[in-house]
C-alpha cells in the first residue's frame, strides 16, 4: 500500500507556501543579517510555482510528481537553496520510483536520498551553517525511527522535534559553505536562513501528517 | 524605497527589454529563460558565457560583444541564475569548439553553472572567480568570492576567445587571470533589494562595511567612518596582504588598476580613491600601467567602492588592450 | 554626509589630480587657475572649450579628447569656473581658429565666461546650451538652463571642428544641436554638496521632484512618488510639449535617446527608464535611432535620471556617430 | 581731503567676513531653497582671499585697493555672484581714481557705477530678485542723500534701511534673472540669497562709519 499521493503533496505544498509566507519576517532578517537578504523571496518563489503546478501534477505518480517538482525548482529558484531543493525532490523522486514507498522505511530511505543529494551538490555536511545542520540529523531520526517501526505519530514527533534542534544548531557556528562563509566569527549569533526554512517545511509537513 | 519600478516582479524583464532595446546594435534578449546574446553570433571560436545574479550591471550584460562574453544569463536579483538559462544560452552561442562559463565563486552561482555544465551536450569548461580578499581566511572552505574582477577576466579571457584559442588554453588563462587579481570593497551605505524593499543591513551616518561583498553581505567588520585616504589606505594594505600571503611578487610588477564603484558614489568620490589608491600602490614598487573608474560591478544603489589590482604580464596587458566592443566596455573598435 | 574625501577644500584637486592620473594617456591637468587638457595638443582646428561648477562628472572633463573638447575648465562643486581658468586654457588649446566656448546657460557660467571671452586675445565664440524643458515660461527671461544635452553639443561640434570648419560653422552647428535638443529631468533624493554637508532640499520618501535641475535647483513641482511609467509618461509629455511649443516637428523624426543618470540610480533602473521612455516616444511617430544610458551628466550623489531627446538630421548624426576617444565617451577609436 | 582709505577698506572686509560667517545659517539655507546651496561658500571664499589680501593691499590707495580687490573676486568667487560683485569692486575704483573721493557724492557716484556695472553684467533690474532689489535702492539713495548733503550718519541709516527694505522686497516676487528664475512661482517666499548677502554687506559697512 502506497503511503504518499499526490494529493497529499499538493496539501503539503499548499501548507508549506502558507508557511513561507507567514514567516516572512523571520526568513528576510535572517538572509539579511548573513546572507544577502533574498532568501524568503527564492523560497516563497518556489513554493507559488509549485503552486501553479497542481493541474499537471494530479494525474502524475507520487514519485513522478516529486521529480517533476524538483525539475520545476530547478528552473525557478535559483540562487543556493534553488539547486539543492531540486536536488532533493529530483532524488527523493527517484527513489521512490525505484523502491516503492509502502513503508515509512523506504520513504526515510527515499527522503535520505534527497538530503544525500543536497550533501553531494553542496558539498557539505552537518556543522557548516546550512540548511544540511537540519536535514542530516532529520533524515537520520528519519530512518532510525522508521527502522524501529515506530508509530507515525511519534516519527513526525521526533522529525519536528529533531528540525528545531537542528536549526538552532546553526545559531552557535561559524558558516563554511554558502554566502555566510564570508562572515567567520560575525555568523555566530545568527541562525542559517536556509535550515530555519527547512524546519518550517518539515514542521508543516508532519503536522499535516498528524492532523490527517 | 524610492526606485525607478513599476511592480516588482517585472523590474527585471522591463529593465532587461530597456537593454536590449538601447543596445540593439549589439545585443539580443531571449526570453523564457532569459538570456542575452551577442546580436550577431560569432563562428569557430570558443562561446563565453557569464552571468549571475541581477543587481550588479553593467556585469555581465554590459559585457555582451566583440572581445568579451558571447552571452550572459541574468538571475533575479541577487539570485544566480538557473541551469535552463545556461543550456539555452550554450545551445544558442555555442560554435562548435566548446563553452567557457566564467562564473563568480558563490554557493548558488556555482551549483546552478555546474548543474548545466552536467547537462550540456557538448565540451564546457568554468572559470570561477575569486578576487575578494576580505574572505582571506582558510577554514572559510567556500573560498573567496567573485566581485569587481570578474569584469577583467571577461575581458581577457574574450580577448583570447577571438583569436580563436581552444577551451582547454581559455580556461587555463581565465584561472591565470583570475589568480592574478585581488579585490576590497567597503560600504558606506547599504543596498535595498527591491523586492525586500528594504535595507539589507543597517549602517549608522559614522559607520563604515570594510569588506563588505556585492550583495550586501557583511564584510570583514564595522568600522568608523573616517577619511577617504584612510579607508583606501586599509584597502590596498589588504590587498598587498593578499598577495604577499599567496607567494604573488606584486611588487616591480605592472598592474591595472581598477577603482570600481558600487552605483551609488559619484565618479568625483571614485577618482579620489583612484588617486590616493595609484600612489599607494606606487609606494609599494608597483607601476600603475592600466586603470579603469566608474561602475563597473554594482551592487544595486550601494554607496561604496571597491579597490581591484590584477598584475600584468605581457599576455595579460596584451588581451586587456585587444579591441572591445560591448555596452559597457569600448576601445580600438 | 557619507562621502569618501579627506578634507572639503581638497576634494576637488584630488579628484582631478585622480582623474589626470587615470586618464594619463588622454588628458592633462593644469593647476592655479586648474584647467585639463587634451594631452596631445590639436592642430588647425576650433579649440572647443567647456567648463562649469564640479558635482556634474563626467560632464565636462570626461569629454576631453579626440572628437569633442580640447580643454575643460572646472569650478568648485556646482560653481561656475572663474575667467583666468577659461583664459589659461584657452591659451593653451588655441590653435590659430578661434576658441569655441560651450557654456550650459546658468547666470553664473554665462557671466563668468563672457568675461573670459571679452578679455580674449584671439577670436571666439560661445554656444549657450539650454535643453531644460523644466524651465518653460518665456516670463523667466534666463531662458532655459543647460542639462545633459549638453554633452551632446559638446560630441557634435566636437566632431565637426574635427573636419577643420571655422568658428562661425562650429557656433552655428552648435547652437543647430542645441535648438534641436529638449530634457526632463527629476529626483527621487537630493543631492549634499560636500562644502555644505547637508542635502540641499529636504524630500520625503513620498514625494519626488519633478523638474529637478541638476544641482538640485527646484523643479516645476513636488509631486507624489509614483510608478516608474507614469514618472516617465510626464518626462516624455514635458519634452514632447516642448518641441511642439517650439515648432519643431519631432514626430516622424529619427532621435537620439539619452536616459540619463544623476549617479545615485543604478543602471537597472536607467534601463527601466530607457524601455518605457522608447515605446513611448515611438507612439509619438519618432524613430529611435540612436540611445546613450547612462550616468553622463550627474548631480553629485542625487537619486534620479533624465531624459533627453536629441532630433537627428543627417548632419547631426553623422557627428554624433563619427570617432570619439575621451576618458568617458569612445567609439571607433 | 580723501575720505575713504585703504585701512577702512581693510577693516570692513574683516568685518564683512565675520558677518558673512556669522550667517552662515541664513545665506547657506536661503540659496538651498531657491539655488544650488553654495552662495554662503562663494561668498565666505571671497571674503576669505580679501583678508589674505591685507599686506597686498596697505600700500595702495583706496581706488586700487578696491580694483584689486574686483580682480581677485573675480578669479575667486566664480558663480553667479563672482562676476557681479568683480564687476562692482572694479568700476567702483575705476571711478574713484577718475573722480577722486572728496566728497560724499563722488564716492556715491563710485558706488553707482559699480552697480552700474553689475546691472550690465547681469543683464537684470530692479524687480527680477536679485542682489540689484538691494543695491539699485541703495544706490539711489545714497546719491539722493549725498546730493542733499546730508550728515554721514543720516546718510549711513539711510542705507542701512533701504538695504533692508531692498532686501526683504526679494520675497514675494518671481525671479526672472539667476538660477531662481527656474521656479516660476516657487521662488515666492523667500528671500533673495544675495539680495541677502548684500544687505548684510551693507549695513556692516554702515555700521563701521557711524561707530567711527
Ligand atoms: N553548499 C551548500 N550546501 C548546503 N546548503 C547551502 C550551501 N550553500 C548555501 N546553502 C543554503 O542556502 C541558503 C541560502 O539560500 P538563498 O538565500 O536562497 O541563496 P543565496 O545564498 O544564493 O542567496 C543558506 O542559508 C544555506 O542554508
Ligand atoms: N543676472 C543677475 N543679475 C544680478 N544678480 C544675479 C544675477 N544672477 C544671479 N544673481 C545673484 O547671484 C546670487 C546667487 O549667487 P551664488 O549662489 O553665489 O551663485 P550661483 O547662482 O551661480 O550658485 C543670486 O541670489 C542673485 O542675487
Ligand atoms: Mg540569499
Ligand atoms: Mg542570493
Ligand atoms: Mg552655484
Ligand atoms: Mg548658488
Amino acid at each position: 500500500m502506497s503511503l504518499i499521493n499526490t494529493a497529499f503533496i499538493i496539501t503539503a505544498a499548499k501548507a508549506i507556501q502558507k508557511t513561507i509566507v507567514e514567516n516572512e519576517a523571520t526568513l528576510e532578517s535572517l538572509d539579511r543579517e548573513i546572507g544577502d537578504g533574498d532568501h524568503y523571496i527564492n523560497m516563497k518563489r518556489g513554493a507559488g510555482v509549485v503552486m501553479e503546478m497542481e493541474a499537471e501534477l494530479l494525474p502524475l505518480t507520487a514519485d513522478a510528481a516529486l521529480h517533476k517538482i524538483g525539475m520545476k525548482l530547478l528552473s525557478t529558484i535559483g540562487g543556493a537553496s534553488g539547486p539543492l531543493l531540486a536536488s532533493f525532490f529530483m532524488s527523493m523522486g527517484k527513489t521512490l520510483k525505484e523502491n516503492g514507498d509502502d513503508s515509512h522505511a523506504k520513504i526515510a530511505a527515499a527522503f535520505a536520498a534527497g538530503v544525500e543529494a543536497i550533501r553531494q551538490r553542496g558539498k557539505a555536511d552537518v556543522g557548516e551553517k546550512t540548511m544540511l545542520d537540519v536535514l542530516i540529523p532529520v533524515s537520520h531520526a528519519f530512518t532510525l525511527a522508521a527502522t524501529q517501526q515506530h508509530d507515525v505519530r511519534l516519527i513526525c514527533a521526533t522529525l519536528i522535534h529533531t528540525a528545531e534542534q537542528g536549526m538552532l544548531s546553526t545559531k552557535d557556528l561559524i558558516a563554511t559553505k554558502g554566502r555566510a562563509a564570508g562572515l567567520g566569527e560575525r555568523a555566530i549569533g545568527h541562525i542559517d536562513p536556509g535550515a530555519k526554512s527547512c524546519q518550517l517545511i518539515i514542521k508543516t509537513v508532519c503536522n499535516l501528517v498528524l492532523n490527517k | 524605497m524610492k526606485k525607478f519600478i513599476n511592480h516588482v516582479d517585472d523590474l527585471l524583464v522591463e529593465s532587461l527589454s530597456g537593454f536590449a532595446a538601447a543596445h540593439s546594435d549589439l545585443v539580443q534578449l531571449h526570453l523564457e529563460p532569459h538570456y542575452l546574446t551577442r546580436k550577431h553570433k560569432a563562428l569557430d571560436k570558443v562561446a563565453i558565457i557569464s552571468g549571475g545574479g541581477s543587481g550588479h550591471e553593467p556585469l555581465h550584460s554590459g559585457y555582451i560583444g566583440y572581445g568579451m562574453l558571447d552571452a550572459a544569463c541574468p538571475g533575479h536579483v541577487f539570485t544566480s541564475p538557473t541551469p535552463d538559462q545556461m543550456l539555452a544560452a550554450a545551445e544558442y552561442v555555442h560554435a562548435g569548439k566548446g563553452v567557457l562559463f566564467i562564473v563568480k565563486n558563490y554557493s548558488g552561482d556555482v551549483m546552478n553553472f555546474e548543474m548545466a555544465a552536467e547537462m550540456l551536450p557538448f565540451e564546457s569548461a568554468t572559470v570561477l572567480t575569486s578576487d575578494d580578499v576580505a574572505v582571506n581566511n582558510s577554514t572559510y572552505t567556500t573560498g573567496r568570492r567573485g566581485v569587481a574582477g570578474t569584469m577583467i577576466v571577461e575581458k581577457c579571457v574574450g580577448s583570447l576567445a577571438e583569436t580563436g584559442a581552444n577551451l582547454q588554453a581559455c580556461k587555463t588563462f581565465g584561472d591565470k587571470v583570475n589568480s592574478n587579481i585581488a579585490s576590497m570593497g567597503v560600504a558606506l551605505t547599504s543596498c535595498t533589494v527591491p523586492a525586500a524593499g528594504r535595507p539589507t543591513f543597517d549602517i549608522d551616518h559614522t559607520e563604515l562595511e570594510m569588506g563588505v561583498g556585492i550583495h550586501g553581505e557583511p564584510g570583514r567588520r564595522r568600522e568608523a567612518m573616517r577619511e577617504a585616504d584612510a579607508i583606501v589606505k586599509d584597502l590596498v594594505a589588504a590587498i598587498m596582504e593578499d598577495f604577499n600571503m599567496r607567494g604573488l611578487h606584486a611588487e616591480g610588477s605592472e598592474a591595472l588598476l581598477l577603482v570600481n564603484g558600487f552605483a551609488g558614489t559619484p565618479l568625483m568620490e571614485l577618482y579620489l580613491i583612484y588617486n590616493t589608491a595609484a600612489k599607494l600602490f606606487a609606494k609599494h614598487g608597483i607601476t600603475v600601467a592600466r586603470s579603469l573608474v566608474g561602475n563597473y560591478t554594482t551592487a544595486l544603489d550601494m554607496a561604496g567602492a571597491s579597490i581591484t589590482l590584477c598584475l600584468l604580464d605581457e599576455e595579460i596587458k596584451q588581451h586587456w588592450d585587444n579591441a572591445v566592443h560591448t555596452p559597457a566596455l569600448r576601445w580600438k573598435i
